[in-house]
């Protein structure tokens, strides 16, 4: 199976003609996934290495049954191609695109999280989505990952390359690797992700790799802890960080947590979760579980 | 963006908000000008962007013009926690009657914005928070509904604001509001809010951060940004599209993306050594960047080694082993360069860097033997 | 409430939606002097609140000032299906390409706003969606996200508008729609959006309905309201709180609740009746209501009998059997009233109407039976 | 059972010190419905007829359990209550009040409609709920109502008052009559109605009362035809209305229904539903079909 993305997806790219998005939509095609579409408003009827362009997302899933978009168009049009591919009935919206105004996505991900139909959004900010062997849909190398039944979730870029590499280089395949993006407002978190691979059957481990700030580890590690009978292992970035500036109190009100590394880590523990030390220890752990 | 107390304001102003009149002050005889046109009593803050400026002194009353110059004189170039003071703000002084706390901003968790309120203003509310939480009222606002008048009835009851403030306070809740979206905010946070002697509510106090990928949409983000000060080097990695923080020890650290970087300084640190700075050269990066960043590290005496951790993903290992050789050659560079690189076109770019020896140049086959390598070397040129 | 084209123009101009210049006259001096104003070709256009008034000939194309006057000479006073033409709309004549049409309404099914666009535009648009279904475009739009734009770009792209006028189209769309909500309109129609000889777009005609309920957040309504011609038995009516449609029968019919007047017109019909009008004295209506009501209906000297059908709810039986004993003694009435009256304090109006007997005064146990009486003593009336 | 309201209403009054809230919902009270709380902004403390009074519903729902309110506010801040009563989490809500501008009830449904939590809204513009025996919610006169299997759903107001009591009048009592109401965007409509009815046990058979306008009646057919059991017997009022005026002819495509009395009375029988010819036969055909 593997989670998201798979055989079954058929993926347009919104921004296809753009340098960014053609470079990593056909980069993506390269590697098995299967590219149907490009989107670009008044582009329609051309095609970029015999992708077909459309005006509008409606046009392109009607026209090639595409079920899954990836986002690569400049961030003050970001969320409204976000907004675009969920009116259109896509499942999967996986939003490349960094710096779009935490505003915009307020909105967008209200909107896509209250809808009667749920699109599972990943990112944005993020680097995407990869299914080793099956499809790879971001800017993940797919030449590090490999198949095989360790579900990843991250919040973080390069660092989740690391990882996957140190995995692949002990042995360790991967089933899905799922970049959630650093955003202040994700379409998805972790624990969203943690649901679907405790629901796939290729799954048999997951690595979770949080970093420092926001509470979402914390929350994962609870939630884990009442709802996963897959094993979870963690890698926490972010104990020698200095600390982040902030300004005013409100923050820490909220989330009742200081968001460092060693309160994190305390959690996961707490949860019954194994947090390694470094990326290379997480292969080892993982190693040692399966 | 943090913005200033008195930017702020400012901003504040233009939705509704009531504030105290008030001028900015950069010396002691603008803050007299700044007086004199205010009249009567006014209050004198310096302006950092840090809390706790109260207890530094950094707040005085002054009875005329001239008083309000000597204390601006005594607060201007203040240290507040690190911050030194370059501007004031000159505030006509009124009656507080009572002080109330109010915020807005984003709740990551919930996806959801967030109304917080509290009877207990003008002191640090996280204390409020932990020792009466339920002083505290929270109301969640959907972002696409945006704020009714019962979420704001329900902050203002809920908090139990006197009487007397109740009203205004509940018209001043949805211009803040409306000001925290307008802005592309992430916190509008104003404590306190008071109530006058006049029976008037205003903001006497106000923390606004913005939220800078919306600057394309708020030119005035920088104007606002003309003021903010940031250290030299930070500047200069800045301008190069870096993100670099200083810090204390003597590994220079470059990686790509915030994760991989944290997670270098992690493993310099578990292996005995103490890294002198944060940066990332981000998502992509050509050759150009990683030699200023190279550049950047090395202007800091303090360093005794460097070590580059790039995964490739965007960025191209070969275009990295190019800066680096280019930041060999242009640059006396004197301490030792460890470099780890795996990922896209990784090979290419080890190969390279084989082909180019230099002295300064150190090789590790994984992110755990470059950090153990880099330690060590400072180690040495720390002798 | 539907706007003449001139107020909607006007309007929608106030949104950024660009329209061609013009003036409204009510007199052919005043076409006159506005074709000389606005220079050149104008289009004279007859001001009435219904379809067809091209097919009527209430549209004319002027060369010059003089011919403007002598046009709108011809349009003032005809007759549109009913409507009788008080005022024109004098506009600068222009170059047509291509007719669109457009629109945003209330979906009710869906509970959503609907966007609506054809590239055949400047014909009944009904027909369109009758023969060429396809070649309709419908976009739902979320009232809380309200319009962004992928959907201007749906709409556009959908309908297959011309290339050279679709980014105007794309820019237009967004104004159209903000008019629309910030109006609290039901239905703003563009019929057509047309694209100029200079490769502009605008709408060449408006359509616009807003909503009376929301008139208290709109001064403007009432000021639209007044060159709003009703009927004079209908203004009657509306000053006294009541809804009233005059009908060509000679039952008049008074009920309280729009579905139970409706429900009494129809048993009225299928008794072999004419209903001569709609009367709804609305929930919880006293004696002067009443009383009222049976002025306005009598008034009208069609009617051979008077049907009141009143079912208390929040209206007190009581109430109306005072204001129906008020009217008898007030009003000379010549025509028989059949009063049926259930609900709340029915038992004691049927009693006061029993205490105060008349000779035109008829009461009736049920629905039916006051429907049977009504149109049975109209007949006898009308002989 | 019942319907939306019954033995467990424990219901508030927005607006319970207003002329209008307080006469109806004390009437409502001494009808047997358990009233326990009214709020009015700035009014809290006090109390009606010893029923107290808060500032906010959520103050009235946590010291009360209220769960169910009645809107008698004046227009302008109608929506703004009955959103107030949906985030405290009031299940059901009873708008009475009349001219609600549209666009807050676009707004005010569709947050409701697509919130995780739903609540059912019955209004605005309505004469409300009334469970005979049990509880009465709004304006609905008790007295002509009483206690039986017939479920009765409306969008009128008087005109659901006559057929109750022609019902009455012929001993067949109501399980649950609502007025939905004649607004543009009602909170409920017939289907959400009827969908409650068919899962009740009281409910034997089902009243639709209609009038002229809109589809509504069109698409309630459609979903009786393939979702019910349950029998329905219909009545539309306005064979002989007046063609009601209309402006622009985007309407009539929409919903592809002239909305006259014929149309919709076509429709029903269509879909095998009994169509009377006045109110009288309706409590005839029902006494036939029970």
């Amino acid at each position: 199976m593997a989670i998201l993305i798979g055989n079954d997806t058929r993926l347009l790219v919104q921004g296809l003609t753009g340098r960014e998005g053609s470079f990593h939509g056909l980069r993506n095609k390269k590697y098995g996934t299967n590219l149907v579409a490009g989107v670009t408003p008044g582009k329609g009827g051309s095609d970029v290495e015999g992708v077909p362009i459309f005006d509008t997302v409606r046009e392109a899933t009607t026209a090639t049954g595409a079920n899954t978009s990836m986002v690569f168009v400049p961030p003050p049009v970001a969320a409204d191609a976000i907004l675009e591919s969920h009116d259109a009935g896509i499942e999967v919206i996986i939003a490349i695109t960094e710096g779009i105004p935490a505003m915009d996505m307020a909105r967008t991900v209200t909107h896509l999280r209250r809808g009667q139909r749920a699109a599972a959004l990943i990112g944005p900010n993020c680097p995407g989505v990869i299914s080793p062997g099956k499809a790879n849909v971001g800017i993940i190398p797919g030449e590090v990952c490999t198949e095989g039944p360790v579900g990843l979730v991250s919040r973080s870029g390069t660092l989740t390359y690391q990882i996957v590499y140190e995995l692949t280089q002990e042995g360790i395949g991967q089933s899905t690797c799922v970049g959630v993006g650093g955003d202040p407002i994700p379409g998805s978190d972790f624990i969203d992700v943690l649901e679907r691979f405790e629901k796939d059957d290729l799954t048999k481990l997951v690595v979770l790799v949080g970093e420092i700030g926001g509470d979402a580890e914390e929350r994962a590690a609870a939630w884990v802890k009442e709802n996963m009978r897959t094993p979870v292992v963690a890698y926490i970035a972010g104990f020698t960080a200095p600390p982040g500036k902030r300004m005013g109190h409100a923050g820490a009100i909220v989330s009742g947590s200081q968001g460092t590394a060693a309160a994190k880590k305390e959690a996961l523990e707490a949860a019954g979760i194994r947090v390694a030390t470094n990326p290379t220890e997480v292969s080892a752990i993982v190693g040692e579980l399966l | 963006m943090d913005l200033f107390e008195y930017q702020g304001k400012e901003l504040l102003r233009k939705y509704g908000v009531p504030v105290p009149e008030g001028r900015v002050a950069s010396t002691p005889e603008e803050a007299v000008a700044a007086a004199r046109k205010l009249g009567g009593r006014v209050v004198v803050k310096a302006q950092v962007l840090i809390g706790g400026r109260g207890k530094a002194g950094g707040i005085k009353v002054a009875r005329s013009p001239e008083e309000a110059g000597e204390v601006t004189d005594q607060i201007l170039g203040m240290d507040v926690r690190g911050h030194t003071v370059k501007r004031v703000l000159v505030e006509r002084a009124g009656d507080i009657t009572d002080e109330y706390y109010c915020s807005f901003l984003v709740d990551r968790s919930e996806r959801q914005f967030l109304g917080i309120m509290s009877a207990e203003g003008g002191v640090d509310i996280e204390e409020v928070a932990a020792n009466d939480p339920e002083k505290i009222t929270r109301v969640h606002i959907d972002p696409l509904l945006g704020i009714s008048q019962f979420h704001a009835r329900e902050l203002v009851f809920g908090a139990d604001i006197d009487r007397d403030a109740r009203k205004e306070a509940i018209a001043i809740l949805p211009k803040l509001y409306d000001a925290f979206v307008s802005l592309d905010a992430s916190l509008v946070e104003v404590n306190p809010l008071v109530l006058t002697g006049e029976g008037r509510v205003m903001a006497l106090d106000a923390k606004v951060s913005v939220d800078d990928s919306a600057g394309y949409r708020h030119p005035i983000f920088d104007e606002l940004k003309t003021v903010h000060e940031v250290p030299e080097q930070e500047r200069l990695a800045k301008e190069k599209g870096l993100t670099f923080i200083k810090l204390d020890g003597d590994v220079g650290i470059i990686g790509n993306g915030a994760g991989l970087v944290m997670s270098t300084l992690d493993v310099v640190k578990a292996a005995g050594g103490d890294p002198a700075n944060f940066l990332d050269v981000g998502g992509g990066a050509g050759a150009d960047v990683l030699s200023s960043a190279l550049e950047v590290i090395t202007s800091n005496s303090e360093v005794n080694s460097v070590l580059i951790n790039i995964f490739g993903g965007i960025t191209r290992g070969d275009l990295v082993a190019e800066g680096i050789i280019d930041a060999l050659g242009r640059l006396e560079i004197k301490v030792p360069i460890v470099v780890r690189l795996d990922g896209t076109n990784a090979e290419q770019g080890r190969k390279m860097l084989a082909d180019a020896p230099h002295e300064m140049l150190v090789t590790a086959a994984t992110m755990l033997e470059g950090a153990e390598k880099a330690v060590e070397l400072a180690g040495k040129g720390g002798e």
